[in-house]
């Protein structure tokens, strides 16, 4: 259940694909590798939740704080998710209507900058 | 009669996969809650125990925190009970809502809201000694 | 520091898989041993276990069997509890070892026998309450 | 985790595929799945594991009971079995000397009945 983070470079995104648990004894490294993504100079992330099965509200945050950084950047974050318990998350938080929620890294590169 | 699991972890947060498991696995033998509903409770046990693990490290203390399973005919029911001292549940500061734009400057502070609105019923019992959060699923 | 596990459950025969989920986990946190120590110390958990539901339900009793997990540095020790009113591990038949042909006879008795194999260390501890007994692989 | 148990017939045997736990549980039902098929008249069964993860020593119990039972009715018992964790266990008791562990039910129907 170790959380494994493999990056790839995607028509000039960063894509994180994340798989294992995300909660709180992980998330922290999951932080830790976004920020240093943008760091890096790649302000356009996309977190690919597809093999995350769980994901707690300390998953959310650092979802949300890399949403500020990406963006304070001058990029953006879009996210890949399509499994039902981790959608559910974002639901119910209404972060879903913040942060859409893609069924591909390629769909979601290719979405309207939001407004 | 209600069916008893029992579960003492150490507070640390890595082993809070455990627990989901526990929890996932007793929902199974009991039996009669759908796989999402299964889901958020998971969710929200995790949640109570990040808490206690929060608060016993923060206390200083090694306590034990304990997870109880209620495998009853009409709910199933978890209890996260930590010795961390307590807390004052009326003065934590509820989070703006889904819709608010203040909620983007929120990192923290999702996990009670969360649980509320993820199970049917959720009591807080804290006193000085520590705190019991009781989660219960309807059938 | 030695970390504790400790599971409770009620003596079904239906609570062992979960039994069998939290080794493993908590074997993954603890993270010294190969998958094929901890699929060893699963089926001896699971065999004891399985003598423990047996006992309190021959013994007519409903109390609840503990499960003590003890994640050290140089082992990791799993001990079932039950209080069953024990029994006399000497007035045990052993069956016939593996290449005796009487062996096909026997489909029951396997248990104890197998735990000595699986694991390191096996130690019963059986009064007129009941029984534990301590199951260790070393590191 | 609940024990499925599904029946095929294969050039005159009845493959059993089993998938989940065999355990004190759930091992009853295997016992009296197979109890059924050699009643119904067919003493030839090979009992497919590698659906199973775990199998216990009332598993195995079970599955040297099926031995008995066929090959009183003038037939025989086969096993399919990759997986190591059921492996070792066959071969700890060393009853994979008495009943040998295949790694398909077309080469346990085809292998030599024991003398
Ligand atoms: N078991 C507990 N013991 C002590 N304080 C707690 C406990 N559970 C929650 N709290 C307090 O309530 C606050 C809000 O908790 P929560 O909504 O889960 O958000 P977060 O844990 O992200 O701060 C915590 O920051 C903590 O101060
Ligand atoms: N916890 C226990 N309490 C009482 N009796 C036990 C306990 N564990 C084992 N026994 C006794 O030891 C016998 C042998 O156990 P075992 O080798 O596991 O085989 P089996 O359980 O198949 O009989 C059991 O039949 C039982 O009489």
């Amino acid at each position: 259940m170790d959380l494994i983070l493999r990056t790839e470079e995607l028509d000039g995104w960063a894509v994180v694909k994340v798989t294992g648990d995300v909660d709180v004894a992980s998330a922290p490294r999951l932080r830790t590798h976004v920020v240093s993504v943008v760091a890096g100079g790649q302000p356009n992330v996309v977190i690919d939740l597809e093999g995350v099965d769980f994901l707690d509200s300390t998953g959310l945050g650092v979802v949300i704080g890399a949403l500020k950084r990406t963006r304070s950047q001058g990029g953006d974050l879009r996210l890949v998710c399509t499994r039902s318990a981790v959608q559910r998350l974002f639901e119910l938080t209404g972060l879903d209507r913040t942060i859409p929620l893609h069924a591909s890294a390629g769909e979601a590169i290719a979405a309207d900058a939001p407004s | 009669m209600t069916d008893l699991v029992d579960l003492e972890i150490p507070p640390r947060s890595d082993h809070l996969a455990l627990v989901r498991l526990v929890v996932t696995a007793a929902a199974a033998v009991h039996g009669r809650l759908t796989d999402r509903r299964i889901d958020d409770l998971r969710l929200a046990v995790s949640e109570a125990c990040a808490n206690a693990v929060d608060a016993v490290r923060a206390a200083d203390g090694d306590g034990q925190i304990l997870v109880r399973i209620e495998l009853g005919d009409s709910e199933l029911a978890v209890t996260v009970t930590d010795r961390a001292g307590g807390f004052d549940l009326a003065a934590v500061t509820e989070i703006p809502g889904a819709t608010e734009p203040g909620r983007l400057h929120h990192e923290r502070g999702l996990g009670i809201p969360l649980m509320r609105s993820l199970v049917d019923d959720v009591v807080f019992n804290s006193t000085g000694d520590g705190t019991a959060v009781r989660l219960a699923v309807r059938t």
